[in-house]
């Protein structure tokens, strides 16, 4: 067992953890935190798969970005609990249940058909390195760049069409 | 060196587990948070088949799912705060009068 | 020249008459609709005797055809007329005293129908016997199978239209339903014969190709006689149907409720005998089998014993001649039966005549206590308006002017109806000269030869033919008249008497046509049946002197039994002691009706109502479809009317009914609003997907 | 490598239009948008613009963006119709956001964008692609949905649309992922060409299959992913519902053919026994809850799940060469069908609707039939159209149907439609007995657009039946391009 | 131009330019009966031209004309109609007992009437499209055309039950239609056509193909005709209809499901027909006596009449599957017997009910004396029903009960105990028709409210006196009748002892 395999498992029983946190905490912040411990741990995982671009996106954008804002929503409705009621008491077991098949599922793919698959070996130097991506992005993903330009934008005129507050119900809060 | 199978073990883990955050919470926003877990799941996943297929694009792809999730994360909260406007909650349960 | 050529006249001139009726009969009143009516029976019977006349020179006769009618391929069936000696036989007979019953039925139902206070009947009543007269024309006219059936159950109709004449009453004059429902009864007994007739023409097609009698008769005998056994026991139900043999002959007592010119001409000297003109006219085949021709003897002459017993114990005079018409139609079914196609048909012409005459005469009879029972106004008579009055009604509809207890004496009051009643009893009993006796003692003296049984059974009969005859002579012309009514009867008037003495000379003379040595008749019908089914009977005296001492001491129990103390008014019948249940069982028939009631109507009514109320309706309408296919569904509810009722079923349809419906709510169940519940819905079609492919592949 | 060329802009011209002029809109929007009349009108413009492009286009089959991007007869049909969609969805939508009070002019450039992405789904050649314009279809749609805030309907519609859509978006990204990792490409080219050479693991490429089948599943609204359409649709304003109705569910058939037929054929084994038991599951249980429905809105929401099931019934054959054609235009056709009954159907619904929400009930439309004979047979002509009887292009549109399904051998599939027809003729003749022969005071909003468009559509769902040569036609030859 | 000046292009769409004249009309009730029945009229003119140019020796097709219609995608669609000697007594049954519907409306119908006729004649379209359709695509148009109006004259115009009744009989007569049509959609992509000459010139169906063919086409119109036990909707759809809806209904709509038989299930695919014969037999005279026994125990008088429907398409459906001339050709006249008949018994039903307002049969009793007229059309009209010699259904039941005693013994049926069994049916009609004539006319007046009811009007007797020649007419003189269908129905059986039994 080498140091990788190590940090492997290290990282991955964090990440699990973490998902586990967001799961499991009662507040919403809490739950907030947790999923960016583990978003951060994913981005170490990005950095031994040899992506250091998209580990930084992932840092700076979902764990940044993208998770502040979660958080800013939350305090700003005060919405960190929901007082707990039991209904629908059937959900949450069958939830469990149906999640536990598909792991197992997937545990009877990955030990029947799949534990041979490719040992990663050592990339080349300059793979997945910002450059290299930023060439894709606009030549080969040009079109899906765009795209995603124009959906951000319509993303963002549905956001403000949302919340922007009508001048015949100015009465509401 | 890893073996791709274990990211794809440990990458459906976490998406099982953000699976299972949207069915057993009631909160929207944690609801939300664990569908962006799903995301996160697969795009662990992306990475790990670009590493082994020694190709870019699943990387850029990532990318583009990491920009998708802004987009989304910003029509989301948007939507929740309208909601909460009208409601004074996020609770999903609660908003259940459009059935049968 | 011939006058076949005329021969479709026979049917045409009483539908002329029928139309004329139809059209005028009532804006032209009584008189115009009894002649025109007559005439047109007069003219069929002109044509008739031009027939006979033509016959003489061709006695082969001739097929007359008129038009196509269908033809499918091999199935070739023209509207033909045949003439030979059998059609014009029954042509004569047929339009010879249908001419004297509607000359009769002119006078007797005027004032019917005014005792029954619907003189607009009057023209109803020739339009149904002009009706009646053409399609027994087309019976025993046709050259077909086919066509003979067309007649068949023309005559049937006809039947069923005089029988429910009086539609709103029953047999006693009062309201009800009982003479519409003695009118379903003669038809749906003469449809269970119709039953087997058809069979019998799809066998004979199939068998021979055709339906026509000039190609299936001369071929009898190159067809199988297994087959030929078959078509000719399905034409014997036809026949015991139509001549109500047993086990079919129950409607007869009960076509009573007609007028009594209608029982006279249909249920007595015409209708009844078309299976005896049937068997005869399929002589051929009878003659190839002859055990068949055995079931059909046997059948005849238990008919006769039978109806013979029962005709012992009525009281009601018309049903005494029913029962002895059905006894009279069990001897000429016999006799054909056993081969001896012209003595049943000899008697078939002898009956015709004596048995109308009879009927008549208690027809007159019975007017003649009517009306004294309530004379009629003759104001009234012109101008009867149709006021109901419904306490006139109550008034007089407890007595019965057909019950015999309600007569006697009545030879003083009503001499001339004596007289000729008295000639056709006792050409009914068999007494020589008359008619009767020369016709029935052929027929036993052809059973002798032929088949032991039957002979003592028709012996028996015709005792007891005698002993009833003479009990109701006794009881209506002898004696004190037992009631008000009796002894002020009025002697009928002459149109009506006219036709009763013209029946009563053909009574006492008829039985020359086939005199014993010189026996015309058979040798008149041997050009159409051939000498293998119309021999000459040798007269035996031993039958004859056997028969008529018989018929003598029956006439002798009668006198001492009803004669010679005569019964008093409300006294029970002699017979009743002596007989205890015997008389019992014959006054009520034996109780065959109520054995059918109980056997059969009884167990269809309630299948019906099994079927329609539970089956159908409850089970197949309400229940699969409504309850399980469509409220199974959670909507159709809402259009259903009330929920019905289930019955049996009740329980397994409550139990299937919630399941369906439970499947229908789970389904809404899931679809409760709730988010997270819909998520759950995606995963679980996920995770089963997955398994399904990563345990497939 | 030349990734980009002027005749990728006209290859994929329509689209960019129609992007560029809902980026326009968007100004003018901001700048001009006190004017009501003005949006719906330069949209509409807009996307006749576009349709006249897409006809020019016909006949034209090419990639552009190195293979991302296709234009065949296939995309230049279903475009069409989304473009016919747009047109019918903006002129029903005037009107009614007025009464509704709920009109705002982003509105219409939401809807632009959406019908932009859901073009570039019916374009789409590579698995990215799909997922960009998947979203982009939906994340307008989502707004769109709770557009009648602060109405509590819209509202709720519009969260659940989204937490759901975002839930199925998952899998389909996970599925990507999958098929990525199986073949090395998200091109669906690629993907083709790396299955014919020789997969090491197929068995991802089947559960990346899979997983796509949900994410596009969800969208069609099959079963089991069905259950946020009728609450969305009950909830939504009517027009976006018309507009959801239609367009997403093309859009989403459209990916599902192109991916399926194209890039999936050799995993057909497999994944057709999945089809076979969400088509018969959608079939079944679509029609058994439209039955029970005593709202007019759900009824129709059931409804298009199980015109869903219908068309997946064509799908279910995609992996048999020799019927990938009628495959393909059986399905376009029915689509096509159900596009005009739908959107007329919808207008009609808008004429009804006293306000959000309310009006929506079967008791509503008694006497319809009295009250507004037009409306009322063209609704006729609809219910027909959608229970298959004829003369009706539904009916045709089932004709075809089920002769694919036929010539695939799915007898027993073909039975099943036959069942779940038989069951949607009761609902929809259900509201046919409602309208014609039950009596009632029904309220209904004479505005001149809303009846156009249900007369028109009324008609063109007759006519275009009886003279369906054409369009027959143009359904069979709208080839799908096969790597 | 050639197009529309095809005589049977003329004759199936005459009522249109009726249809188009009364929505043009407005709301003017006693116009819109005038048109329609002129309309009809019109149309009945056409048929009889139509008549005129048919040439009774031709066993084939006449007027025929098939136009492409939709070629795309390799449909081979035409749009096809031809004439035949199987269906032109149909076709002019149906323009003949529409102008007679019609005119039995002029009081009963008062609300709507524009919209009643409209959809009346559209029915006609439909009907007589199925007749003459020779494309199985345009058939099916028809046959499902034909529904619309159907479901709408009993749902808006019928009785109480009438949206139940309505919604019924479309679902039911749906559920066989479409099982049709995957059977069409199978010939139309096996054989390459959908054009009927076409398929039966290509006839090369293998037996165990034509089996499942024979049930799906048979489940669409056995549900029509309505063969045992799938008759449920008939006493509904007939209760609730209006009464010249229950005309058109029994004397026409049924018909189309025996024709269907005709047509298809026996030219299509004779080998089947010969192997199920027996089983379509049993079928159908279950049919005849369960329909007459179920008759009799009815109360409402016009469920009588619908049960006693399902006991006379018994006997249609025993002759079509003697599959010999006499059956056959007994069927088709049966089958226009049984539209006379019924027709006018549905009318006599109507004449009462327009009266009174009740079908009870406890509500009458001793009407012969107060209407005499009625009552004697009544009779009549009953005995021909139930098969009196002389009137027309003796020609039909006797020649069919003929035929299948033939195809018993030695035919396709292959027993005889059919016609033994069918022939029972001929006993059970006289007990159901003489028991509803009997509660209805005979006995004594038992309810005050019929004292005072009127005879039949002069338009009532006019409505009649048309059927009533026509019951005599087929009575005693069929022959013009068997003449225009003898060739093709003598074609017909030789397919079958050529191609189905070996």
């Amino acid at each position: 067992m080498n140091g990788e395999l190590i940090l492997f498992f290290v990282l991955a029983i964090v990440a699990i953890s973490a998902a586990l946190g967001m799961l499991f905490s009662r507040n919403a912040v809490y739950s907030a935190l947790f999923l960016i411990l583990n978003f951060a741990t994913v981005a170490v995982f990005f950095l031994l798969l040899g992506a250091p671009f998209i580990a930084m996106a992932q840092v700076t954008v979902y764990a940044g970005a993208i998770m502040v804002l979660f958080l800013f929503v939350i305090m700003l409705l005060g919405a960190e609990q929901i007082q707990h009621q039991a209904r629908r008491g059937w959900q949450r077991p069958l939830a469990m249940l149906l999640t536990l098949v598909l792991l197992a599922e997937s545990a009877y793919l990955i030990f029947t058909r799949s534990d041979v698959l490719t040992v990663l070996q050592p990339a080349a130097a300059d793979y997945g390195s910002p450059q290299s991506i930023g060439m894709l992005l606009f030549s080969e993903y040009l079109l899906p760049f765009e795209v995603t330009s124009i959906l951000l934008l319509a993303a963002m005129v549905g956001a403000i069409v949302l919340v922007k507050e009508d001048k015949k119900s100015g009465g509401q809060k | 060196m890893i073996p791709v199978s274990y990211y794809f073990a440990l990458s459906a883990i976490l998406f099982s587990l953000g699976a299972l955050g949207v069915l057993i919470r009631r909160n929207a926003i944690i609801i939300f948070m664990s569908v962006e877990l799903m995301l996160n799941a697969a795009n662990l996943l992306f990475v790990a088949f670009a590493r082994a297929n020694e190709a870019l694009s699943g990387q850029v792809f990532v990318f583009f799912v990491i920009a998708v999730a802004a987009a989304e994360v910003a029509v989301g909260l948007a939507l929740i705060v309208v909601i909460f406007r009208n409601r004074q909650s996020i609770d999903i349960d609660e908003m259940s009068n459009l059935k049968g | 020249m011939d006058a076949f050529a005329l021969v479709p006249w026979i049917v045409f001139f009483p539908l002329i008459g029928l139309v004329i009726n139809l059209a005028f009969g009532r804006r032209f009143g009584e008189r115009f609709s009894a002649i025109v009516g007559t005439l047109a029976v007069l003219s069929a019977f002109v044509v008739a005797v031009l027939q006979f006349v033509s016959l003489q020179a061709h006695p082969h006769g001739a097929v007359v055809p008129l038009a196509d009618w269908i033809n499918i391929g091999s199935l070739q069936i023209p509207w033909a007329f045949n003439v030979d000696t059998l059609s014009v036989t029954m042509m004569l007979v047929v339009s010879g005293v249908g001419t004297l019953i509607h000359i009769y039925a002119a006078g007797y139902m005027h004032y019917d129908v005014r005792y029954k206070e619907d003189p607009g009947s009057f023209t109803r009543f020739f339009i149904y016997l002009n009706l009646f007269i053409a399609a027994m024309m087309i019976l025993v006219s046709g050259n077909s199978y086919l066509m003979l059936f067309v007649g068949w159950e023309g005559v049937g109709l006809c039947s069923f239209l005089l029988i429910g004449f009086w539609y709103s009453r029953n047999p006693d004059g009062s309201k009800g339903l009982l003479n519409s429902q003695a009118a379903k009864k003669a038809f749906v007994a003469n449809r269970v014969g119709d039953f087997g007739f058809l069979l019998a023409m799809f066998l004979t097609f199939w068998a021979f190709g055709s339906l026509s009698f000039d190609q299936v008769l001369p071929n009898a005998a190159a067809v199988d006689p297994r087959i030929i056994m078959a078509i000719t026991l399905c034409m014997l139900i036809g026949v015991t149907g139509k001549s109500a043999q047993l086990p079919l002959y129950v409607w007869l007592p009960d076509a009573m409720a007609g007028p009594t010119p209608v029982s006279a001409l249909i249920h007595a000297a015409t209708m009844v005998t078309a299976g005896v003109y049937l068997v005869a006219r399929s002589a051929p085949l009878f003659g190839a089998v002859p055990e068949a021709g055995n079931v059909v003897a046997i059948v005849g002459a238990v008919t006769a014993l039978f109806a013979a017993t029962i005709a012992v114990a009525q009281n009601d005079i018309k049903k005494v001649l029913a029962y002895s018409t059905i006894s009279q139609l069990g001897f000429m079914v016999a006799a054909v039966g056993i081969g001896a196609y012209v003595a049943g048909m000899f008697h078939l012409v002898t009956h015709a005549f004596f048995k109308a005459l009879l009927f008549l005469g208690s027809g007159s009879v019975i007017l003649a206590l009517e009306r004294a029972h309530h004379p009629l106004d003759g104001h009234h008579d012109e101008h009867h308006d149709d006021h109901h009055d419904e306490h006139h009604d109550d008034h007089h509809a407890p007595f019965d002017p057909q019950d015999m207890r309600n007569m006697g004496g009545l030879r003083k009051q009503i001499p001339t109806t004596y007289r000729v009643y008295l000639i056709g009893a006792l050409a009914l009993a068999g007494l020589p000269p008359l008619a009767g006796f020369f016709s029935k003692d052929e027929i036993l003296t052809d059973a002798l030869h032929a088949n032991m049984l039957v002979w003592v059974l028709l012996t028996a009969a015709a005792f007891l033919t005698a002993f009833y005859m003479g009990r109701q002579i006794w009881l209506v012309f002898f004696g004190e008249a037992r009631t008000k009514a009796a002894k002020e009867a009025v002697e009928s008037p002459s149109i009506m008497l006219i036709p009763l003495g013209i029946l009563a000379g053909l009574s006492v003379f008829g039985g020359l046509i086939n005199v014993p040595v010189l026996h015309p008749f058979t040798d008149w019908l041997e050009h159409t049946l051939g000498h293998d089914f119309a021999h000459a009977t040798v007269f035996n005296f031993g039958v004859a002197i056997f028969s008529t001492v018989l018929a003598l001491i029956a006439i002798y129990i009668s006198w001492r039994l009803y004669g010679r103390k005569p019964l008093a008014a409300g006294e029970a019948d002699p017979l009743q002691q002596r007989l205890g249940f015997m008389y019992k069982g014959m006054q009520n028939k034996w109780w065959v009706d109520e054995l059918y009631d109980a056997l059969i109507i009884q167990p269809y009514r309630r299948l019906a109502a099994f079927l329609a109320d539970v089956v159908d309706w409850r089970f197949w309408h309400d229940w699969v479809h409504d309850t399980l296919i469509g409220r199974g569904f959670g909507a159709l509810a809402r259009f259903l009317a009330e929920p019905v009722d289930m019955g049996v079923i009740d329980g397994i349809s409550r139990g299937l009914a919630a399941l369906a419906k439970g499947l229908g709510r789970g389904f809404s169940l899931l679809q409760s609003g709730y988010v997270r519940n819909y998520a759950l819905m995606v995963f679980f079609g996920v995770v089963l997907m997955i398994g399904y492919l990563v345990f497939s592949s | 490598m030349d990734f980009f060329s002027s005749a990728d802009l006209i290859t994929a011209l329509p689209l960019v239009f129609l992007t560029g002029w809902a980026c326009i809109l968007l100004l003018v929007a901001a700048f001009a948008g006190k004017r009501p009349g003005l949006l719906p009108a330069l949209s509409l413009a807009g996307l006749l613009a576009t349709a006249y492009l897409l006809v020019s286009q016909m006949g034209l089959e090419a990639e552009a963006f190195g293979g991302m991007f296709v234009t065949d007869g296939f995309s230049t049909f279903i475009n069409l119709v989304l473009a016919l969609g747009g047109v019918l969805s903006i002129a029903l939508s005037y009107d009614y956001l007025q009464r509704m009070g709920i009109a705002k002019p982003e509105y219409y450039v939401l809807m632009l964008f959406s019908l932009s992405g859901m073009m570039l789904m019916a374009s789409a050649a590579d698995l990215i692609v799909v997922f960009l314009a998947l979203e982009l279809l939906s994340i307008p749609l989502y707004v769109l949905a709770a557009i009648g805030r602060p109405d509590a309907r819209s509202e709720e519609a519009g969260l659940k649309y989204f937490l759901l859509g975002a839930f199925a978006s998952g899998f389909l990204v996970y599925g990507i992922a999958l098929v990525y990792g199986a073949t090395g490409t998200t091109l669906l080219s690629g993907v083709v060409a790396a299955a014919a050479a020789g997969l090491e693991y197929p068995i991802y490429l089947v559960l990346g299959a899979g997983l796509i089948l949900v994410g596009l599943g969800f969208k069609v609204a099959a079963v089991p992913f069905h259950m946020w359409t009728p609450d969305v649709y009950d909830g939504s304003p009517t027009s976006v519902t018309a507009f959801m109705a239609v367009g997403a569910k093309a859009a989403g058939f459209a990916a599902l053919l192109r991916i399926f037929v194209a890039a999936f054929p050799s995993i057909s084994e497999q994944i057709t026994p999945v089809l076979f038991a969400m088509c018969a599951a959608t079939l079944i249980i679509g029609n058994l809850l439209a039955i029970s429905q005593s709202n007019v809105k759900r009824m129709l929401a059931y409804s298009s799940i199980s015109h869903a099931g219908f068309i997946l019934m064509a799908v279910v054959a995609y992996g048999n060469d020799a019927v990938r054609f009628d495959v393909v235009s059986s399905a376009l056709f029915y689509l096509l069908g159900f596009t005009f009954a739908s959107f007329g159907s919808w207008a009609v619904v808008m004429a009804m609707e006293k306000s959000l929400g309310r009006g929506l009930d079967f008791k509503d439309y008694a006497g319809l039939f009295r009250r507004s004979p037009g409306l009322a047979i063209a609704m006729l002509v609809f219910m027909l159209s959608f229970a298959g009887v004829p003369p009706t292009l539904g009916f045709a549109g089932k004709f075809y149907l089920f002769r694919a399904v036929l010539e695939g051998g799915y007898v027993w599939l073909a039975i099943v439609g036959v069942v779940a027809s038989l069951i949607s003729a009761y609902y929809y003749l259900r509201l046919v007995v409602v309208m014609f022969m039950q009596d009632g005071e029904p309220e209904v909003h004479h505005e001149p657009m809303l009846k156009i468009t249900a007369g028109l559509t009324a008609v063109a769902t007759v006519l275009l039946f009886i003279f369906s040569e054409p369009l027959f036609a143009w359904a069979s030859q709208a080839l799908l391009r096969i790597f | 131009m050639e197009f529309l000046l095809q005589p049977l292009n003329v004759l199936t769409f005459s009522p249109v330019v009726g249809v188009l004249v009364l929505l043009f009309l407005g709301k003017r009730d006693g116009l819109s009966r005038w048109v329609a029945l002129g309309t009809s009229l019109v149309t009945f003119g056409i048929s009889l031209w139509v008549l005129g140019l048919f040439n009774a020796n031709d066993p084939g097709l006449q007027l025929d004309f098939a136009y492409d219609w939709i070629q795309a995608a390799s449909w081979n669609i035409k749009y096809a109609m031809a004439i035949d000697g199987l269906s032109i007594l149909l076709v002019l049954l149906t323009t003949f007992l529409t102008p007679i519907a019609i005119l039995s409306t002029w009081h009963a119908v008062e609300e709507r009437v524009r919209d009643f006729m409209i959809f009346f004649l559209l029915l006609e379209v439909g009907m007589l499209g199925v007749f003459l359709a020779q494309d199985l695509f345009l058939f099916y148009i028809f046959w499902e055309f034909t529904l619309v109006p159907m479901y709408f004259l009993i749902g808006i115009w019928g009785g109480a039950q009438r949206m139940y009744a309505a919604i019924k009989f479309f679902l039911y007569t749906m559920a066989g239609s479409i099982l049709m049509l995957l059977a069409i959609l199978w010939l139309g992509i096996n054989q390459g056509t959908f054009h009927l000459p076409e398929l039966l010139a290509l006839g090369n169906i293998p037996a165990q193909e034509q089996f499942w063919l024979f049930l799906a086409f048979a489940a669409a119109f056995a549900i029509k005709v309505p063969m045992w036990p799938l008759h449920s909707w008939l006493p509904d759809a007939h209760v609730q209809a209006p009464t010249a809806g229950s005309v058109i209904l029994a004397g026409v709509l049924l018909k189309l499901g025996t024709y269907g038989f005709l047509r298809f299930n026996l030219q299509l695919f004779p080998q089947a027909a010969v192997e199920l014969a027996p089983a379509m037999a049993t079928l159908a005279v279950i049919g005849i006596v369960y329909g007459a026994i179920v008759s009799y125990s009815q109360k409402d008088v016009k469920k009588l009449v619908a049960y006693s429907s399902i006991s006379h398409l018994g006997f249609v459906m025993l002759g079509l599957f003697a599959l010999n001339a006499q059956g056959i050709e007994g069927a088709i006249l049966q089958m226009v017997n049984h539209g006379i008949s019924t027709g006018a018994l549905f009318l006599i039903v109507g004449f009462i009910y327009e009266r009174r307002h009740t079908r009870e049969l406890s509500e009458f009793g001793g009407l012969w004396s107060i209407m005499p007229v009625y009552a004697v059309l009544t009779l009549i009209v009953s005995l021909s029903s139930m098969g009196l010699p002389g009137l027309n259904g003796f020609v039909g039941e006797f020649t069919i009960l003929l035929g299948a005693w033939g195809a018993g013994q030695g035919g396709a049926l292959g027993s005889i105990w059919f016609t033994v069994f069918a022939a029972l049916g001929v006993i059970l009609a006289a007990v159901y028709m003489l028991y509803m004539f009997q509660k209805m006319f005979l006995g004594p007046v038992t309810v005050k409210a019929n004292e005072a009811l009127k005879d039949l009007s002069w338009r009532e007797l006019a409505i009649m006196i048309p059927l009533l020649v026509l019951i005599f007419w087929i009575g005693l003189y069929p022959k013009p009748f068997f003449a225009l269908m003898h060739p093709a129905v003598e074609q017909l059986v030789t397919l079958f002892q050529t191609a189905a039994i070996p």
